[in-house]
């Protein structure tokens, strides 16, 4: 079918013959699935990286190859030691979540939602939130858990069945993962509403905002209108995040839409951007400004980050049946964390001493993480039991109690009951 | 609320309407919002004045969309609010549905506490008012049947009028079902009377030849029919379930230790719904005081039909006065 | 609060206060809304009508002064008795309503929905389908029913309770009434994929497309928008048709949106049009144009009609409790009727004879349709047991013998078992 | 299907592919859709293979949303098509639940029979398979409750096979549970023995000392219970429900006659549920027959625990062997 990308309500893509339609096919090919595989001028190719070219919409501030570019809106000053510790989070955090995904081949893991290939879209946003901010996650988000300070165990937690995240979502202003997609949309919202009625819009510091993240498949859900209408009516202060990673388990994102997904924000009347999700830079740039202009009564804002899903949609999936060879080695040359490392050796901001401390606290980290993980406690039958209300029942005390006694009465209590 | 203790006559939505208004003054986190709840005051007029007084901060109409209004809801309860949502009829919950039974019941025991879910989700339910499609049905059991929710139906002005402001001091989430045909029922209201615990049921009218138990708006059908079995020399004990989850059995079971007869009576129809479970639960902890099976009289299983028909839909006084003497006759 | 309307992705509206913001007043005044109070040029004051202005991309062929205007891509060519049976639509679509809103005033009807003030939008959508098309209706498509030959007696049934859609939805191209908001949009979508599917799509007289009714309010579920996604990423030959008018019971459209509505469609990529909803003609030409696009594979569509509610939502609303006085007012200078009633006067198109004679047959039509309400007979009990399921259950068979041999025993059989 | 007679070991998950495979033979207007059911063949591999035999137009991936599954299954019913729909784990058909309840259960109803929805939603449901939060739930109860659905669950591979045809020609909507944790559980397949009408339970053993009913995943428990509860020289009858709605009881009312006992099993939570239902039927059918009271054994009513919990949140051989002491303590 011929691959479409209107500009406005006027334009008219060609009739198509009149033979049976395939609902099977897309209806069109979008955007960035054709320029993945579009035409690379040679003075691009340096250190068999390439550039990206997901539209002239995209905003880019470090090539793949490494090279510093400037944006007219969105440009960036940033200090040596800011970018070696944003390539120092995108590095551990790729480590923890290698780190995970051996542990659930082991058995230690029930399951596993890799973010590789999601760094810089994830440790970019993560890093631009104030204090302040609070996150809605979905369930990939570890690069951002991981820069709110939620130690990648009690992510862990949830993979391995222990719990259904432990982490305080207050305190640490990262709300618990959300798993029904894309429930969480009107969740960071509401919420946003209510930083609006807490009068935290404005330019004193303490202004707050709100960040929501999904996917690129969560966009065809309800809930993410929903969560676009009545933020773009009540104003409020919520960046809607959204990883385009280019799949929905095997769904390729024209599965979801014709046309580049930042433009949909347009209909509601509010900002939509799209960032190169690779480049860590442009992310950590654009989501700044987003937040910002959420935080001064702007909001909201829709981002797009173009990225990739590099390892399978989780551990129980298997990619080889529905992906097509290609694009996943164009992605590996926009690789978010080699064009920081290419930067950082060109410009000679960062020396060997610390690539190699840094691959020594990676190493660090996966030995604590997976002596912890294995040793991590099952929660006890009581859990069953706990905070299934507030003020509690008596109903589900007098079962708990019931089952505890019967459980207690198998002589090996940690038995088949 | 009229600060005088002299009793005040009040319809069922004037007790929702003070009550709303008095949880709004006790507590500023309070909201109320819905399609139409602010200068509308709701198609019911349940919110009426509210904004007025409280203003659009604090009372205002969304967008048109259910799942939006509880997904926001439940937005604004981790940010520490209290929201009220109105949904306009029973068959317009639906699309709000996965929002109340995925996240809305579960963020208190999937945060191990962490997180509170003080939302009122406010329905009105039930048929006899001669409506369209959808603005009919008889939800509960569908809540009822799910865990971490709370859910209870108001039958009368004086319980609506407490009730009501019990459910937004609650911490749990509380689906809170209003008897839409009886909005217009009167009572005297005396402030004075200190209210029942929100998740208490009540017995109405004591009696000795049978127990009737039911909730919500064929609490007055059941009341009716004590009354005209009474001259046949029945003394009917009518039970008010109020609590729908959890239930509150206590009471029925004492009765029916005593009647050894009992009829569960519901508008909603009957499979797999609160009926079963009440006629289970006696069934079993009444097994040998019973002297007849438990009968119920529901909705039939079918759609709610054409509004003409809900004469014939609707149990009546005939058909529970029916079902009483078929208990007796057993 | 400051009024806004980006026209693209880029566009930053003004900081606001940092003052607790009101989550009562809309973030922003939507296009239409400003411009009704906007200024008029005193030559578009012709008879006391006025131009309509809702922004310059609105589609209109004729002026409210009932002057013929024309349009670079919607024109149309239109005989005399085409003219005068548009007319003639309308004025018995009006009759009809205005009938039945007197029939639900003396209890004939349990309730009614006016269309008053849509018939140029519901005739001009109804008229541009061809017999093989077929129409997903909210319920206030009176004006649409009557052009698919489906009688107003059959509507009436619904409110006055007797069914809930007597007619032959597939026989009558129109589909049943659907109340729960937007529900139909999902259908209208797969139906189209059926067509799709089956072939109909292309250059063949027979070829097909569908058309699916629903309200400004409604745009706001999450319905509509899986709606688009879905007949975007199939090409669905269906024609949204959105009549925004200007009201969702007391919600004004900007409860629901910070920009026209028809701006949308861009965010799906496929073309979005405003429409004059109270121009017949335009709303024929471009509806036409519409499923054209859509049979000949280049649905789906996205039609804004801008018109407006001039009676109360249902006869059970009380617009006095939130209508501003004015708007009304401006918007009876625009009625649909009767600047087809200039035009065709001043264009001598129509003699006195036809009005006459119409006037005549709008007055047999309210007395058939009255005689007919009133007679009409209830179903009796065994109308709840019919057609749960299409192959019958013991169960409901069972209770539905029960109750007809306890309704027969009583004395009185209409009585109030 | 291989056309031989010859019986054929297979998985129940194999069962569900072979008689979508069979259906969409016999009758071109079935489709598949749903999230990735194309490439993939689903993320149970359920219909694996379709697309490629029977393309793309019939077996076809849809965006992600279920209101949009559903709804567009509806339309294309409307159109004349069979559309097959597979919602990925239990969890996620609330966002459907809307279309299912408003629309698709009740457009026959409301057309007077002039439309018909020959629409089947595969489900698989339970939990047992150490999966995160939604991936295990047991909603069963909720569809059968609402009168114009039809809901069955199929327990073994034999019935996978042909239910899952049944179902497809049906032409009422059915909703149809696959007990995910059972997908991989083996039989022998002889297509010389004719199956079972689709609406009807089975007794799988036949047993003098209690009945125990159940239905889905847990029937393989109960069978399991019973072959251990006959060294302990109990003899148990096991029933399979089969059907949930509409519930074909009357074996269970001939066996309860007989043994005097009953104890009804499922995973979902037991508050208002189907197990409420049968219960409360049997209760009042059996009411002299019964030697004790009917015992539930069920789900705790939680929300779903942490996959570490659910050995001891799921009813078990030993809970149901304990119920089996109890009512035969009574
Ligand atoms: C409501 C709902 N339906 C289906 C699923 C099953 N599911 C889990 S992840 C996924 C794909 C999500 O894709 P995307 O939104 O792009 O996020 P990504 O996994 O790529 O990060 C699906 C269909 C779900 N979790 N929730
Ligand atoms: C899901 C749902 N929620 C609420 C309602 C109640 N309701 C009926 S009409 C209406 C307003 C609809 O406004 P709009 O879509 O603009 O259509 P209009 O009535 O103006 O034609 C509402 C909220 C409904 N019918 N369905
Ligand atoms: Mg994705
Ligand atoms: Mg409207």
């Amino acid at each position: 079918m011929p691959s479409r990308n209107p500009r406005s309500s006027r334009s008219r893509p060609a009739a198509r013959p009149p033979v049976t339609g395939s609902l099977g096919q897309p209806g069109s090919v979008v955007g960035t699935a054709m320029e993945i595989d579009g035409p690379h001028t040679p003075e691009q190719v340096i250190a068999g990286l390439r550039a990206t070219s997901e539209g002239e919409d995209l905003v880019q501030l470090l090539t793949p190859e490494g090279q510093r570019v400037s944006h007219p809106q969105f440009d960036l000053e940033i200090s040596p030691a800011e970018l070696q510790s944003l390539y120092r989070d995108m590095v551990l955090v790729r480590r923890a979540d290698r780190e995970a995904k051996a542990l659930q081949r082991q058995g230690e893991l029930g399951l596993w939602a890799p973010l590789l290939g999601q760094e810089a879209a994830q440790v970019g946003a993560g890093r631009a939130m104030a204090p302040q901010d609070m996150a809605f996650p979905s369930y990939r988000e570890h690069g951002v858990a991981w820069c709110r300070g939620v130690d990648a165990t009690e992510i862990f937690g949830i993979f391995r069945g222990i719990d259904q995240g432990s982490w305080d979502p207050i305190a640490t202003g990262f709300q618990l993962y959300t798993i029904v997609i894309p429930n969480q949309c009107l969740h960071a919202t509401g919420y946003a509403m209510g930083q609006r009625l807490d009068g935290k819009i404005g330019d004193a510091d303490n202004a707050e905002a709100t960040i929501c993240f999904f996917g690129d498949g969560a966009t065809s859900q309800g809930d993410v209108h929903e969560g676009f209408v009545w933020a773009a009516v009540y104003d409020a202060p919520v960046v809607f995040f959204c990883q385009n990673n280019q799949w929905a388990i095997s769904a390729s994102v024209d599965r979801q839409t014709r046309v580049p997904l930042y433009q949909r924000a347009r209909g509601y009347g509010f900002p939509g951007i799209r960032v190169d999700g690779n480049d860590v830079l442009a992310t950590l740039a654009v989501t700044r400004w987003a937040l910002r202009e959420c935080r001064t009564g702007n909001g909201p804002v829709l981002i797009e980050a173009c990225t990739y899903r590099m390892d399978a949609h989780t551990t129980s999936d298997d990619p080889t049946r529905y992906q097509v060879a290609g694009a996943l080695e164009e992605w590996k040359l926009k690789d978010p964390l080699e064009r920081v490392r290419v930067h950082l050796v060109r410009e000679g901001l960062a020396e060997s001493e610390f690539f190699d401390g840094l691959a020594a606290e990676a190493d660090e980290l996966a030995v604590r993480l997976r002596d912890y993980c294995i040793s991590m406690p099952a929660p006890g039958p009581e859990r069953i039991f706990s905070n299934v209300y507030a003020e509690p029942t008596p109903a589900v005390d007098a079962v708990r109690d019931d089952y505890l006694a019967y459980h207690a009465s198998f002589t090996d209590a940690g038995g088949t009951s | 609320m009229a600060a005088t203790g002299a009793p005040q006559t009040i319809t069922l939505a004037k007790g929702l309407n003070q009550g709303l208004r008095a949880a709004m003054e006790a507590d500023r986190k309070v909201l109320v919002m819905g399609e139409d709840v602010g200068r509308l005051g709701g198609v019911f007029r349940i919110t009426d004045g509210l904004q007025k007084d409280f203003g659009e901060q604090r009372v205002f109409d969304t967008p048109l969309g259910e799942s939006g209004i509880i997904g926001t809801a439940v937005g604004l309860a981790v940010r520490g609010y209290r929201p009220v949502c109105e949904i306009q009829f029973d068959g317009f919950v639906f699309p709000g549905f996965d929002q109340i039974v995925s996240q809305l019941a579960k963020l208190h025991y999937r945060s191990q506490g962490k997180l509170r879910m003080p939302v009122v989700v406010r329905i009105p339910h039930g048929g006899g008012i001669g409506a369209v499609e959808h603005h009919s049905e008889s939800p509960e059991s569908y809540f009822a049947h799910t865990p971490g929710l709370k859910v209870v139906a108001c039958a009368s002005p004086v319980d609506a009028y407490w009730m009501i402001q019990q459910a937004i001091a609650c911490d749990d989430p509380v689906i809170f079902f209003e008897p839409k045909r009886r909005y217009w029922d009167k009572a005297p209201l005396d402030l004075a009377t200190p209210p029942l615990p929100l998740f208490r049921s009540r017995v109405l009218r004591t009696g000795t030849t049978a127990t009737v138990v039911t909730y919500g708006p064929t609490v007055r059908t059941v009341l009716d029919a004590a009354t005209v079995a009474e001259r046949d020399g029945q003394a009917l004990e009518v039970i008010d379930l109020r609590t729908l989850s959890p239930l509150d059995l206590a009471p029925v079971f004492d009765s029916v230790r005593r009647t050894g007869r009992l009829i569960c009576v519901s508008e909603a129809p009957g499979e797999v719904s609160l009926t079963s479970e009440v006629a289970a639960r006696v069934s079993q902890e009444c097994f040998y005081s019973l002297a007849a099976p438990v009968l119920r009289v529901t909705g039939f299983d079918t759609p709610y039909p054409p509004a003409k028909c809900e004469e014939d839909y609707l149990p009546d006084l005939d058909r529970v006065l029916d079902a009483v003497d078929r208990v007796l006759a057993y």
